[in-house]
């Protein structure tokens, strides 16, 4: 635990909220320093939103647009949802960065940028005609030059770092820059730096001083004409920290297995951007969990499978052409009612697609992805501590009902972070495994009247030996069966099974959503973007509500109806229009969709300006 | 209840009790029945417990085999079976874990599936029932069909070569690697009883008559007068002699070998001894080249080392990280890293 | 070609049609005789529609019921589309095969049975309580017990055969018996027994003893109290041959390759109910047809992505679980626009279900099985012989739109045979590859402004060298691209190509569909019984009319309006409702749905009778 | 065209003819670069049109090289290269087809793929890229790295031992093998030359540096100081010699390998001599459990054998076809077989 530095500093203008680009090189430690400002505006008592955004290549020609690698922060004296979608501040370490970014930066807006990577040559490889110091084309941002190589190398000077290795600090330097601008003091900085490199090591004294020298510059040579302060925000008290979707994935994972008594088995094959969740889980082996890298995914799913038979709690995370690879496992799961849970985090498709980018393109094949008549409920998270929430509800429907489960996260959700408040043990619901059947009690193949899930028998328990498998077996007594109306029956019971499960998540509420003019439906990690919108619209006096799911499978009670009280209904997606589909499959209702499939999530104002259309053609 | 307890239940089953109550479905003259029977004479004697057992197979005739048997059973996906065997065997090292998987099944589509299972000394036992064809599917070649074989899907013959079960196993690491064949019933049972005692990865081809679709593959070796020239037992430690009526014996020469005959009492110098715990690769491959160099077919144990297993390394893991970290609980997991206090 | 025997007979009953059933074990024979009595059927003249039903079991245990093999055949002088409901006779080799079948058969239906296979053992394997010979349950059917095996083991004794081949002819012995009672010259059986053998074959002589034996046995003793005959049909004059729907798939797909001069590729994984289509291909090398036996599915269609981009005509065939395999790379396939085509069998799943029987229930995942947004087209035939035209017009669609297709067969169009009359070559409508560049002409990734596809340019022409890949790229020049509006403009282009082949196949004509009460709408093999149900309503006066799709995705245009034409629409499928999803995320229309998953084909009765109801209820 | 022409085109390009205009986006430092570089050297040299080049990958940091060499180029799926190679070769034998693999595209996901080109022997050649780890998902332990490799994915290390991917080559049947690295240039290029010329499927382990996930993994091999002793060049023919000041021979003792130094000039009598057509199974495994026995890394062709490639049966097959049976038509083919005509 921190402590938070109460460093004063005066002659500083106050201001609700700011959103601030790092930007630059791959290699440039970008999304270090911004992870690190980000918590530190945290501490400090800012709500905080963010986005990284990196290239897909591991370390892209330097100095080239393909390389950018961009954090993306918000943070604010009101609780915000998104980074926001205009910029009030920007650092670019090169004229890549500046190129890359610099549409977002607003007018009058703080442009930082390091003067010694601005040669020709640099401008040239950013794909520049004129060098754009030059042109005049940034005198509508207030500009401020650093020579950041130079004042890096002299600021390390004394202690005689190979060059290469000094140049290395430069996003120290700035960081100091901004911490200054911002008010941040950068003795949480320090202490961070010597937690990670080791009090002593050179390379921490080495990030400490060009720490310093930016803040110091900053402060001395009167670099902006004023300082800003963001006051603290309105939180509820109590011990926070900064989680990202994948991170609360794996921690909710880790709960389910602690709360409901089983092991945790995670079997995973890398592949971005889901891998964080295998680092993560690889380090909790003293809470019980196993994790197994397999040869591939296919490999995955099928320990998962086996796991689950062996009574582990069983888990694999992918991403969507791993998810085409588990569709033949995961319909195994189904016929032989096993719980297993797909985390698969979606990413910018078809086929290798953009890699590193977010999308929610996956739903349809979440819900069809499978030969033969063959559902799994879905779920999907809305923001990256939502995660951890819906992992733990993921296993819970998954050993209560006898089903896989996927939850659909996505490269937003996975790489961002927000403050989140720790729950505390007693604070998360557990659940238990209510369908372990004590001993032979003939009960095998019976199903529980109410979720209609058949028990879970685990190899080792004596008497009920039995025999899983992917033909379709008998209702009652389990073995093969070819009866065309035992099958029939089978195919109906899996369905029934399935939609059981709205009995038993939370129904949309008649009252919250009463009617209105529009009603924005929507799922995944838009729901800051949509709900900052809409919470505009709706302080402007527009009759609009925001519903966003998070079950997309069954999908909850009192939807139908719901969509229904609205003149018009939105489905926003990230994609050409799949969740407007699974709606109008359930309901014939005409429906207007926002779709947007370029890799980026949506921002607030094309949000906000296409309701603001929809409402105003609504009132003719 | 204690351990007594159990062998005592152990000790009490006999064949009948690993039957199952659903139909055998082979053909009539299927070999997959010799070996059904094989698996249900051994299994008592393996002083486990009955409910302990876990059978995993793919998609192949062969592969329906669990069904057939009273213990716990997976018939999962083509090719797929060592991927859920070793989730099993993960999730619960104390169960006795086995695959029963094809030449298709195994070696066509889940080749790298078997690679990596053997390769990472996981401790499930492999029994690969090779027929040299696809069964399930009526007929086609397969990865271990002969180099110009003509079937259904290759009227003018096939035209790759053959993959080697024992020889993939080999070179894959597996820590224990032998070949059975279907028609001989004592030698099968012996040769499955050491592989379900060996601790690590067991990997055991059997030869299986298909006797729709491919009969007689196996002829040379399994008939009456031509199997003792046709095949060499390997025992450890005893040399590699065969042969019906005048003994012959395997000899070394360079990296060659060759065939002698050994009239007298003595061998020669150069006479291989078998031994499978020689750790030696250019040995493997020697022994599981002789088929297609026209030695004898080696049968027995090619290999058995003792290596320490994939779910070992796991739980020591576990245990260290405990050791040096605690036992988990909810609070230390959500407060790892750092956070702070909002007031 | 065989000449047709003009044998006559007197004193014959005249019937419109016939449906019989061929039933034993499935180490009886009963394909053979069934396949060859509806041969016979057809060179007499008469139309005719079967359907073969087989165990999954290579060989289950003789005498049970988990080892029944049948085969049902309607012969009928009036053209027909299914075999239909019921049975007009029916021949049981054993009580297995009684018991599985025969509460399909009419009461006072001529069931003859072998009376030898009737023993108290065999009626136990059966799983009769009571010898059902003896309990009168079979009173109310024209029972003919023939001691078939003993009748057999004489009319063999003097060939000196073993036992057990002698008895392998019992089938032949029964089909004498039919031959007789329907009215087949038994020479060209003999002449087809002579061919398959050799003249003078053992096996050639004892089976035509067999034959034999059974006709005289049943002229002489007068088994039956009259002969029928089913007079010839009024087909249409020409060649005719028996074709399944593997058979024609695979015919298809070699006269596409030969109309479009460019070489047939094939790759595939062996795979019930798939695997003749193989077969069929594997035959055909003097045609330029290379076929590959990969080791798994991905490869199938790996190798089919290879072939496609190296310029041949690419194709993999396949079942549900391959299917699932298959969907990563039939989206680099769509990634890269490469033309393949994908037939896929649906067999009863999920899972590995019920291999051997038929179901529609892959329709989903075809549409929706891949990550991201990944639309291919989707065809559908609609009876075996339709499978010969859609094959050429997958090819069609594939190089003119540089697009993978999917063609959905099923299990039950794969193994019917129905006569097909042979087209000549200049019946058949060829199709060129217009977008092969002729040399390198810079346009490279331009796009046909009708079709919107992108020109095929093959390894081996000089100066258009390029990279393709599953990464998204730019629109113009064909490189990696990660920017976010070409990414968009991306999908939007692929989905428009997919869009624009609705302006290239037959739209639904609004004078054909013109409304009425009710529209039955459905797709593939349940044609024949949609179509027999629907005439029958009409004729007896019912405002009904039959919509059968065969392009189901895109849809083919004025469906919309078609559908809106009807006062209920009443979507029929051998799944829960998979086009009916489609055509209601299509337009928010209400529909009715009929279902049957049970590994069956509809029965026309059953369609019958609930379209009537939803007639009599729409006119209340 | 003419072959003369052809030829003549072919012998004007050079290295930089082969070079896209697409910048090369691997971290400065990786062993990629030199293994593009080796790869543009030698292919003008190979006398084939530019045109005609194929180069097919998987997905990883390797797999982009196709992106940055002007032939036709083809980057898949991860794993799934050899597959589309294979259609490729099988759709137009002229086209001389290449893989670009790494590690983990090779041998964890895309195994099953490479043991069956290699056992059909389909002409293509592939390069194996191995760095020992995935680099392009940033770091996990691959099927190649050392056990107890501690990466993201492995705090506490890697708990199965290495898949070795030359013997896995040579005992998938693959008619050429051989291993070079990233910083010996002229080599790379030498074997390079001779895969492309190898009739049949060519396999190439080229050991590559990943500076930012694995750097130094072959410094031993690589290393001015230690890579005369750490490393033999086979050389067909000649003797297995090696040693940077004190020469030393390896020799057979029995089935095991040993070294011996070697002062004078004459050979020990049991020294091996390098031959690549042996065919002899135990010799290949002999040779490539060098590195996990202490010996030197053998480095250079281990085998190179003539047999006919899947595409000359296939071709084959079809002549054979219309030999007997007529070039087909569509008229045959729809009246192939029985029909009747109704009147
Ligand atoms: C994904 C998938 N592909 C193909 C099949 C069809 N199939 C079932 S068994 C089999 C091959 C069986 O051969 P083998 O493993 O040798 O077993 P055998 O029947 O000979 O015992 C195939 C191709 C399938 N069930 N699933
Ligand atoms: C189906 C699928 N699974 C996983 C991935 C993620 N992935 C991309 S490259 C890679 C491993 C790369 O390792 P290697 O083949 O050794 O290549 P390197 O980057 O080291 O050159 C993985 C796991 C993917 N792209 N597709
Ligand atoms: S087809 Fe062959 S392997 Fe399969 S059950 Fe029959 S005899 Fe046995
Ligand atoms: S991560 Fe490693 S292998 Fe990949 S480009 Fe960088 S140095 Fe090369
Ligand atoms: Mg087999
Ligand atoms: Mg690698």
């Amino acid at each position: 635990m921190i402590e938070v530095s109460k460093a004063e500093a005066t002659n500083r203008e106050v201001l609700e909220e700011v959103t601030i680009l790092f930007s630059g090189d791959s290699g440039d430690g970008i999304q270090l320093i911004g992870d690190r400002f980000a918590y530190s505006s945290s501490v400090k008592g800012n709500d905080i939103s963010c986005f990284p955004d990196f290239p897909a290549e591991i370390r892209a020609p330097a100095g080239t647009t393909a390389g950018v690698s961009g954090f993306k922060l918000c943070f604010s004296s009101e609780p915000i949802l998104t980074p926001g979608d205009h910029l009030d501040a920007m650092v670019a370490m090169n004229p890549a960065a500046l190129k890359q970014n610099i549409s977002e930066l607003s007018d009058n807006g703080i442009l930082i940028i390091n003067s010694d990577s601005f040669k020709e040559k640099d401008c040239v490889k950013a794909g520049y005609q004129e060098n754009p110091l030059k042109t005049g084309e940034l005198d509508r941002f207030r500009l401020v030059e650093i020579p950041l190589t130079q004042l890096t190398l002299d600021a390390l000077s004394s202690l005689n770092l190979p060059r290469k290795k000094a140049l290395l600090c430069k996003n120290m330097l700035s960081l100091g820059v901004v911490c200054w601008l911002y008010e941040r003091p950068i003795e949480e900085l320090e202490n961070w730096l010597d937690a990670k490199f080791g009090k002593q090591h050179l390379l921490s004294e080495a990030n400490k001083k060009a720490l310093h020298s930016g803040y110091n510059y900053a402060d001395t040579i009167e670099l902006f004409d004023a300082g800003f302060r963001v006051p603290k925000a309105n939180l509820p008290k109590g011990r926070y920290r900064h989680i990202t979707g994948n991170e609360a994935l794996a921690l909710g994972a880790v709960v389910a297995s602690i709360k409901c008594k089983r092991e945790l088995f995670f079997a995973s094959y890398p592949i971005t951007p889901s891998s964080d969740v295998l680092h993560s889980l690889a380090r909790y082996k003293n809470f019980g969990v196993k994790t197994f890298q397999s040869e591939d995914e296919i490999s995955a799913m099928g320990a998962v499978v086996g796991a689950s038979f062996a009574g582990n709690l069983a888990l694999t995370s992918t991403s969507g052409p791993g998810l085409d690879l588990k569709q033949e496992m995961l319909g195994l799961a189904v016929m032989a009612e096993l719980p297993a849970v797909v985390f698969n985090i979606q990413r910018a498709g078809p086929s290798t697609g953009m890699p590193t980018k977010t999308e929610q393109t996956d739903l349809l094949a979440a819900l069809y992805g499978r030969h033969g008549e063959c559902e799994v409920p879905v779920l999907a998270p809305s923001t990256p501590a939502d995660c951890f929430t819906m992992a733990i509800e993921a296993f819970r429907i998954a050993v209560t009902y006898m089903t896989p489960v996927i939850v659909l996260s996505d490269g937003y959700l996975a790489n961002s972070a927000e403050p989140w408040q720790i729950p505390t043990d007693e604070d998360i619901d557990g659940f238990s495994v209510a369908n372990l059947p004590a001993q032979s009690d003939g009960a095998l193949f019976q199903r529980c009247p109410n979720t209609l899930a058949r028990s879970w028998v685990l190899p080792g328990q004596k008497g009920l030996e039995h025999r899983l498998g992917g033909l379709e077996r008998d209702y009652d007594k389990g073995a093969i069966s070819y009866d065309p109306d035992n099958h029939f029956k089978m195919v109906l019971t899996r369905k029934e099974k399935i939609k059981r499960i709205s009995q038993d998540i939370s129904p949309i509420s008649a009252d919250e959503y009463s009617g209105a003019d529009v009603l924005v439906v929507a799922w995944g990690s838009t729901h800051g973007a949509l709900h900052t919108a809409v919470q505009q619209l709706k302080s402007e006096g527009y009759a609009i509500d925001h519903l966003h799911l998070r079950n997309l499978n069954p999908l909850p009670e009192g939807l139908g109806d719901c969509l229904r009280r609205y003149r018009k209904v939105l489905v926003a997606e990230l994609n050409l229009g799949q969740l407007n589909s699974v709606l109008k499959n359930h309901w014939s209702i005409e429906t207007e969709v926002l779709q947007k499939v370029s890799g980026m999530p949506f921002k607030i104002d094309e949000v906000y300006q296409h309701c603001k259309q929809l409402l105003t053609d609504n009132s003719q | 209840m204690s351990i007594v307890e159990k062998i005592d239940v152990v000790t009490k089953l006999s064949k009948a009790d690993f039957a199952s109550d659903q139909e055998v479905r082979w053909c009539p003259g299927c070999g997959d029945y010799a070996i059904l029977a094989g698996i249900q004479k051994v299994l008592p004697e393996l002083n486990t417990p009955k409910e302990n057992f876990v059978f995993v197979s793919g998609i192949g005739c062969s592969s329906r085999l669990p069904y057939y048997l009273s213990t716990y059973g997976f018939h999962t996906l083509h090719g797929r079976a060592p991927t859920v065997a070793t989730g099993i065997k993960l999730a619960n090292p104390e169960l006795s874990v086995w695959v029963i998987t094809g030449d298709g099944d195994a070696l066509s589509i889940g080749a790298n599936h078997l690679l990596h299972l053997l390769r990472r000394n996981i401790n499930v036992n492999i029994l690969l029932i090779n027929n040299r064809i696809y069964g399930l599917t009526k007929g086609q070649y397969s990865p271990t069909s002969e180099q110009g074989k003509v079937t259904k899907s290759s009227p003018l013959g096939s035209i790759s070569g053959p993959v080697d079960p024992v020889s993939f196993a080999l070179n894959a690491g597996a820590t224990f690697v032998a070949r059975a064949i279907d028609k001989d019933a004592k030698g099968l049972q012996k040769i499955l009883k050491q592989a379900a005692e060996h601790q690590g990865a067991s990997f055991v081809e059997i030869y299986q008559n298909c006797h729709v679709f491919n009969d007689g593959a196996f002829e040379a070796a399994t008939a009456r007068d031509t199997k003792d020239d046709a095949t060499v037992q390997l025992v450890d430690g005893e040399p590699l002699v065969f042969g019906s009526k005048d003994k012959k014996a395997i000899v070394l020469d360079g990296l060659e070998a060759k065939v002698v005959s050994v009239n007298t009492e003595s061998l020669p110098d150069n006479a291989l001894v078998h031994t499978t715990g020689s750790d030696n690769e250019a040995y493997d491959a020697l022994l599981s080249s002789f088929q297609h160099k026209g030695l004898p077919l080696p049968v027995g144990v090619f290999r058995q080392l003792r290596k320490p297993t994939y779910e070992q390394g796991m739980i020591e893991q576990q245990q260290s990280s405990i050791a040096s970290q605690g036992q988990g609980n909810i609070e230390a997991l959500l407060t790892g890293g750092s956070y702070w206090f909002h007031e």
